[in-house]
Formats: C-alpha cells, structure tokens, sequence
C-alpha cells in the first residue's frame, strides 16, 4: 500500500499551500463536494480569455474558428476519457442541469405525445408507469424526478439500502412498467460503490432507460459508460479537477437522437419561424445559447490531467487512504461509522456521526486545526432519515491528500469529545 | 485556541442542560422551523398574555450553537414585553451580522452576549437565529389572529 | 465627439493585442456576439481558484465561508449595477436559460395547479391567454415561447417591426388576455433601442408580465430594471466583460416568491423526504446544484470594470462610433444598411447586406484582414425573413473599439465587391 | 492574399454562372438542405435511371462557395453512375475534412479539386458540403423507394 501519489501531485495545486485559520496548514477533505484545480487548469481558463476567445459555431473569424476548436476537442477529449463518441456528449452547466434535461426532455415527451403526433411515445410517461430511484441519491438524482412523477402520474419507487450502506436490489421488483430507473455510481454519503452492471443487466431486459449520477465515480474511479450499458450518465466537471459551471451529460443514441428538446433557443434549432420550429438531431439540439467555452476547455486540460496520472493510480491511492482512515475509524470510541465497513467497493468518503457531538460542532472543531471536512445531511436527506442520522460529518479524499492529511484528521478527531465535555 | 471564542462556557453549559426544553401545553402560538442546509430543527411555543411573553418552550435537534441560543432565549424572554422582546432581537440580529466587530451590551443581551463570537463564523450565523426567528414566527402569528 | 476611451482600456485586453490570419491585426468587431476580457476579470478568475475555490452556502470551512462571501458579494455587486437588490437576482447559465427558466417555471404552474392545488392560479396559462413578443427576437426569447404556447395552448402575438426596424406598437393591442410581453431592450441585429417605458405602462395595466431580455442592453447603457418596471430580466455575463457561462435573471419580488422552482436538485429545497420536497422561497430556490462560483467572481471583477469606467462614457463612445460607422455606410453604393438609419436610439451594432456578395463571402474577405465581423441570421431568423434578407453581415461595437478599427472596417468593405467581382 | 486559395477564380465563375440552376421537372428524387447557422439553402433534384445519374438540378440562396459547389456538382455528376456518386463524394468529404492537408486528385475531383482551399476554414465546410449532402439524400430517398 502506498501513498506516495500525493508528494508528487501537491505542488500543482496552488490552493493547498495556503494557510487558514490564522496560520494553520490547510488539510482539504472535503473534495467530494468540490476538487481543487491544478495550475495546468487555471491557465488553460486564462489563456483561452487572452487568445482565443470568440463565440463559436456561428462567428466565422479565426477567432471563432480557434474557440469552436478548442469547444469540440474538449468535447472529444472528455468523451473518449468515459468510453463514448463525441457525438454523445452534451455539456451542461452542472450535474444538477444534466439530470434535469432528462427529466424535463421526458416531461417534454409527455406533453407533446398529449397533443398531436406520435413522435414522442416511446418516451411519454402514463400514470401505470414507474420511475425506480435507490434510498442513496443525492437531491439532484431525487428531486427531478419526484416532479416528473407529480406532473405525469407515473409512480416514484426506491430501492432499499441496508442497515450496512448496500444496496437492497431485488430484480423481481424491476418489471415492465419500469421505464425509467436512476441510479448513483458511487454514493456521496456513504461511500458505496454499486453494482451497475446488475441493474444495466435488469433495466435492459425491461427496456428501462437507465440513468447513471457518475458524480462521485468519474472523478475517482476508471469509467466506461459504452460497458457500464447505461442508457445516460450525468456528472460534473468541479469534482474532476475542472473549472466550476460545467457539467455533463451522456446520451446513448437513441435519447439523443429522439427524445425533444429541453432548453430552446439559438444553437439547437434547424428552422425557426414566427409560428414553430424545428432542432437539430445531434447533440447541439441540447445546447442552446452561447455555451461554457472557457470551462469546457478548462475541463479538458482537467481530463488531460487526470489521464496523466492515470485513474488506475488515482482510485488505488484513495483506496490506501479510505483503509487507513476506515480502520482507525472504526476503532475510535463514540463514533459511528455510516456506509459499508468494509473499505473494499467503497470511494475515499467516510461519513461518520461523533456521539453527543453534532456534525456542526465537529466540523467546526476540526476546521479551527485547519481540517476542512463537511458537515450536514450531504443533499442526501432522506438517506440520512432512513439510516436514523439528523446530519453526518463527511472526510473525502483525492489524488492529493497525503497519509499525513489523515493522520491529521484523525488525532483532531479524537479530540473532539473531549472538547464539547462530552466525555 | 481561537476557537473558544465560539464555544463559550456558557454557551456549553445551556448546550448541555438546556432550559425551556420540552414544549408546554398552553401556547398561543406556534412556529417550526429548519435549517436547510443542515436538517437541524425548531419546534417554539409561545404564550403571549397582555402583550407579555409569559413563557417560551422548545424542542429540537441541532448543534451545540442553535440549541444553546434556543435555551438562553428562553431564559432572557421571560416576563417581557412583545416590544421588548422585538428590541432584542435586533439588538441580536445585529450582532449575529456584525462579523465579530460589534461588543454586545452585557446588560441588555444577558446570556446571548455570548454568542459574540458567533458573528465570525458565518456559517453558524443561522444556528444562532434560528430559535429566534422561530419564537418570533410565533408571536407574530398569534398576534395576526 | 470623442473616441479617447478606447485608447485608454486597450491594454487592459490581452487577447486584441493578438495577430490573425498570419500577421493582420485584430479589429474585434463581435461584441455583440460575445465582449473580450480585461486582466482583471482573468485573473479574478483565477485567484478564485488559487485561494478560495470551496463549495458555497455548505461547507461550513473557512475555504466555504470565503467562497460563500465571494459569491454572494458578487450577486450584491451585479444587483446594484442594474439598480435592483441581490435578493431579487439569480444567477443562471447564460441568457437563455435565464428566459427558459421563466418560461418553465410557468409551464410548472399550468401543470401543478391542474393536478391539486390552486397555489400558482395566478401564473397557470389557458389556451385564451397571450404571450407577446416582437418581430426583433432573439431566438432566446423566441423558441421557449413557442414551446410553452404549444404546451399550454396560450396564444403567440408578434408586435410588428416596421421597415426602418422600429417597433410598431399599438398599445389597443394589449388586453386582459395578455398574460406574458417579452421584448427585447435592444435589438441584437438592427441596433434599435426599444422603449421600455411605454411597453411596461400597458403591460402593468394589462397585468402582464413584462420580461426583458437586456442581453444588449446592460453591457452598453446604463440600465435600471426597477426605474423600468419591468417584472423580469435576462442577459448574459460574457457579453459585458466576464467570464462564458453566467448568465443572470432579475426577477420582481412576486415572481421570485410565487412562482414554482424550475430546476431541481440541491440547495434550492428546504425539506426532501422520499415522497416529496418543499422549496426555499428566496433566490436560491432557482439555483440548483452546485453553481458557477468562479464565474460569479469574474463577473463580479467585470462590473467593477464597467463601473469604473462609467456606462454613460461607453454609451457615448459607442454612439460616436455607430454615427461615424452609420454615416458612411449610407453612403457606400451597394450596400443596405438593415435598422433605423438614424444613429439616435441606436446601439452600437449595425447589420446590412452587400449587393451581389453574400454575408458569409463579405465577413471571410473582412477576417482575411483581420476584421472579425459576423454573418449569418445572427439567431433572429424570423426578423431577417420579415426584413428580406436570407443573412446579414454584423459589426458590433464596444468600449475598446477604436475610431481606427472603424475605419479599416470601412476601407476593407469599400473592396468587397470588387473582389467578387460583382463591380 | 491567402483568401485566393479559398476562393480560386474557378469558385467565383461557376458563382457568377452557376450551372444546374433552376429544378427540372422530371425527377427521381429530390431533397432540401438548410445550413442552419446561416439560413443558406438548397434544393437538389435528381433524375436516376438505370443506377446512372442523368441529370441532377438545384436552386438555392447560399454563399459563393455553396452555390458554386452546387453548380460543379452538377457538371461533375451528369452521365455518373450511383456508385462512382458515392465514390465521389467520398473523395470530396476526405477533402473537406483534410484541414488544408490534402492534395486533391483533380482526375478523380475535376473542378471540384479548387475547394482544398476552403478545407482551411472550417466554418465553410459545411458551405461546401451542403449541395452534396442534399443530393445523397436526394439519390437514396429515391433508391428507398
Ligand atoms: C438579444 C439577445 N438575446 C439573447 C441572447 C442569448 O444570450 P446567450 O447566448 O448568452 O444565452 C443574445 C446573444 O446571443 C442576444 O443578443
Ligand atoms: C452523487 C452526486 N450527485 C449529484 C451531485 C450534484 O452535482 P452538482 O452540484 O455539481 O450539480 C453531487 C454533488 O453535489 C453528488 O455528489
């Protein structure tokens, strides 16, 4: 088990030498929320602004022939990092808005199947139909789709997660009137990486669309959507060393090529005229309006990063570092690990309760030695209701977070009761 | 440690013997209130008699900082005045949002004089008002009616 | 008249130091497309990413509280430059989600107040309602409308443009069944002013909302949505000096309370339980996910620019530039100059055709000399239909153009033709 | 000027005389092509008889370099059979997909081969391929039947 990944990466990120709290030295877990970004990224942002910058696919000056370049070859750089076409791929503004376009290009289905042609019907939703969610998702994974089932009748369905963090998936559950089944990678709470070949397995069989949040796994782990079988993928460039304001979305043919619109205006039509319009039928018909150029350039600088390093590398480094932590943890008295106990199929996050001590007061403690963790219910509320917690404190780890940073995070951690006299 | 500007005895103290815990029966009004970000809880009741504030009680789930304000506020509201109780809090609101800059007045914020420290960190802003802006839900809701 | 400001901000722009097409000079004639970026909005960006870069509004760290104080601090900052508070401001993608936003946020309305309660009433479409738009439109303000009538049933109305490309607006028009008016402040092909003032006196009476797109407007003239009454806004933050994807959307304080949330997924909730959520009733109840944060920052130093350079001192040398640049167009043979033909409530953009030469020939003629102009329908293709013309060559102009770079642009187009050899 | 490669005085005659234009009546197949960052258009008819190509017509509103490409493309296609089209057209998008790389085979190409030039400008290309793409359409719709 090595951790010598860290050493070598640290002094490509600027921010990691900062100080904070008066002097402390910075120990940043807190990288499932968002990553920092090396130097090779910010320059990227930088020196795109200082020569290349024009609005693209419609300027025809050399400046806007470089900027559609730079736009497209990010597009291809970070399609071929998932195992996809270029065609495939749309870029969004975030995970949040990739998820969304789904939801709403469904509803869309819905409502234009309602009122004259036929074209939608494939994708339009009936109140008999179900949408399959786990008790793990993030609001991003939940909440679109809780107002697709309000606006269409179609039935929201979780499947279960155990006391231990799995997931409880029965494919007996998963019928025909499944059409839509929405699934995380990699929970952003309890660290569980799930069997998506299973359940690819099980919604193909039942022709279910299924969504894949790849937040937390295309950041941390080796990624393959075209293997994976997934009918869509969605995640967000901040997690993956990228600039803030882009996310993606992956498409399989069949949804980009016939699911309608979601955002309307330039770019994605064919025709427009006073009365109606018509859109394009690859992926621009899903961008619409002058896109996130600087950040999509960013992000592929991002990629080119991350392929460097290789993800192989990145994901054994978290894992030293999740067993490391994971064995301490769990042997520290008053503190309750959540998720799997096991650091096998698990991502580099732990979120753990301390007793007698609220997540708040425990980030707080540990952000004064300068340990920047994560406290609250981690936009996975109902997760935290279920599994009996009001709120969890959350470590997570990336390519540059050292043996150190742990050890750091764990003797501040054992302080704690101590602190808040609860012990 | 600079953090001990935060976590004041007192404020341990109310965090670990909180008063007013526990809702009463008699109430002449009622707010509940969440912080969003973090999924922490307020239940307050109020009974207000003669524009007085006879009683205040409360229960919840929450850090050391709401949870504490929750106590002090019942501690510091009873047997005052609605107006006065109004001067309170924004006497208190002010220095929530003064970023450690404001020296509260001892004699007018009592106990709350402690949450001084609170003000730096903006991030637990809301922990601290959030009874208050509760109880105040409560009175204003009785009085609407 | 005076063209000095140019001069003075000219270094501050790294990227029209540049040479294109081999050795030519850049004349950056495409701000109405997109602006270019000074130092200050650059390195904003990246000193974000080198010193703050956190999540905002969650994680509770000191990286999380400065990034929350810089994002919101910037919401303050734009807010205040279009005279509205930060509270009614949101931040979105571009423009086009800003206008989609709304136009979905309506569309929730007409769907949820079908199915149980009558809490969006005021804002549910019915298929006698109308929604008002201009011949001038940007596809952006445009396409969702067509999507939200056809959804609805709601009723398109166009407000003609006349020949010379003004607004031909006949207050009798409105009635009671209007319930939407959205118009542009500036049109971003003919350069015509629109008067806002009057539109939004009948639309008030009407009890229609009145939304303006100032995608054209805010980066050039000095802007007061509250003086305007208008009950919505949208416009672009790369078009006036910051960073490609941010876009902002003002709404009024009824809209902003009342009507139902658009994207969903975290921060915009206030309770998520497995069956169903409620949703914050501020600002942040339309800004889901995680946001562009960096983007809010490099906008935030783009205002401050703008500020200290004055908004009337960019309109006025725009001005001076559209009068020079229009005068000498009317008088060139063979060219057609679309929009009014008077410099007076006019922006500094002006579109025309040259006989015999199509738009896409004139402006590769003009960017083999380094004049990146554009050409195309310039996403207002109804209005180019209505006008006569398939396409049009742009040249737009903003605080860095020179009196020079006008002058090459004429000199360059005064051979087009001859090059073609239609003369 | 470097703009002479792109537009090659070949280009700008078959511009100004652009044969082919005006639809013929008999046809086999026929197909509409709009570029739609630029509102150019083409309507491409073609008369196929025995797998041969007699005679391909057009009209449209576009660029020089689209409205020429149609008009070579008129001359180059009379007489050819479905099968060299295809052939053809793959030479022709190599071409314009070649970034300015590509020597053009002017025995295979004819007239065509004087758009190597507009390979350098990406946003032509689409100018260049539009008649092409309208009259594969135009040739399969009809072979679908
Ligand atoms: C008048 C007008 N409206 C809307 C837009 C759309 O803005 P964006 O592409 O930034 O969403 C633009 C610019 O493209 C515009 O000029
Ligand atoms: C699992 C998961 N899904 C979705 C999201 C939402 O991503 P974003 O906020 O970038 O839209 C996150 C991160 O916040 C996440 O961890």
């Amino acid at each position: 088990m090595s951790f010598d990944l860290a050493d070598s990466v640290l002094d490509d990120f600027p921010i990691l030498h900062r100080r904070v709290r008066g002097n402390q030295k910075l120990v940043y877990l807190d990288s499932a929320a968002t990553s920092q970004k090396p130097t090779e990224v910010i320059e990227a942002v930088s020196n795109y602004y200082e020569t290349t910058n024009a609005t693209i696919h419609r300027s025809g000056h050399e400046l806007g022939e470089l900027a559609s370049a730079a736009y497209e070859s990010a597009r291809a750089n970070v399609a071929s990092f998932v195992g996809v076409e270029s065609g495939n791929l749309v870029f969004t503004k975030n995970a949040t808005e990739s998820i969304n376009l789904i939801a709403y290009a469904i509803l869309n289905a819905t409502l234009l199947n309602s009122k004259d042609t036929n074209l939608y019907r494939k994708y339009a939703l009936k109140a008999d139909d179900e949408i399959w969610l786990t008790e793990m998702e993030h609001h991003a994974n939940l909440v679109p789709w809780q107002h697709l089932s309000k606006v269409t009748g179609a039935k929201l369905k979780y499947i279960a997660v155990s006391e231990d963090g799995e997931l409880q998936f029965d494919a007996n559950q998963i019928t025909r009137k499944a059409k839509i089944i929405a699934v995380t990678h990699q929970s952003n709470v309890l660290g569980t990486i799930n069997n998506i070949a299973e359940i690819s397995k099980v919604a193909n069989l039942n022709n279910a669309l299924l969504i894949l949040d790849a937040c937390q796994s295309v950041p941390h782990l080796p990624t393959n959507f075209a293997e994976l079988g997934v009918a869509a993928a969605a995640w967000s460039g901040h997690k993956m060393l990228g600039p803030t304001g882009i996310g993606l979305l992956y498409l399989r043919n069949d949804l980009l090529t016939e699911l309608p619109p979601f955002l309307f205006g330039g770019n994605m039509i064919e025709n427009v005229t006073f009365e109606q319009s018509t859109f394009r039928s690859d992926n621009g018909r899903f961008e619409a309006g002058t896109m996130n150029i600087a950040q999509a350039v960013g992000l592929s600088a991002a990629v080119d990063y991350l392929k460097n390093v290789g993800m192989t590398k990145i994901h054994g480094h978290e894992s030293a570092l999740i067993k490391y932590a994971l064995s301490e943890l769990l042997q520290m008295p008053g503190i309750r690990v959540l998720g799997p106990r096991s650091a096998d199929n698990r991502g580099g996050i732990v979120s753990f309760e301390v007793n007698g001590v609220h997540p708040h007061d425990v980030s707080q403690f540990l952000d004064a030695k300068g340990i920047a963790v994560r406290a609250g219910h981690h936009c996975a509320w109902p997760l935290h209701r279920k599994i009996g917690a009001v709120a969890s404190t959350r470590a997570s780890f990336y390519l540059y977070n050292t043996k150190q940073d742990v050890t750091d995070f764990l003797d501040a951690l054992s302080q704690v009761r101590k602190y808040f006299k609860v012990v | 440690m600079h953090l001990d500007s935060l976590y004041q005895e007192i404020i341990l103290d109310h965090y670990r013997n909180p008063a007013g815990n526990g809702l009463q029966d008699k109430f002449s009004g009622e707010a509940f209130h969440i912080n969003t970000s973090c999924g922490d809880e307020v239940k307050v009741r109020v009974l207000v008699q003669d524009a007085t504030i006879s009683q205040m009680s409360h229960v919840g789930v929450g850090c050391s900082i709401s949870r504490a304000s929750a106590s002090i506020l019942h501690d510091l509201t009873k047997g005052v005045s609605v107006v006065e109780f109004n001067r309170l809090l924004d006497e208190f609101v002010n220095l929530m949002h003064s970023q450690g800059k404001m020296i509260p007045d001892e004699q007018i914020l009592g106990d709350a004089a402690a949450f001084a420290g609170v003000s730096k960190y903006p991030a637990r802003v809301k922990c601290a008002l959030l009874p208050w802006m509760a109880m105040k839900e409560a009175i204003e809701g009785d009085s609407r009616e």
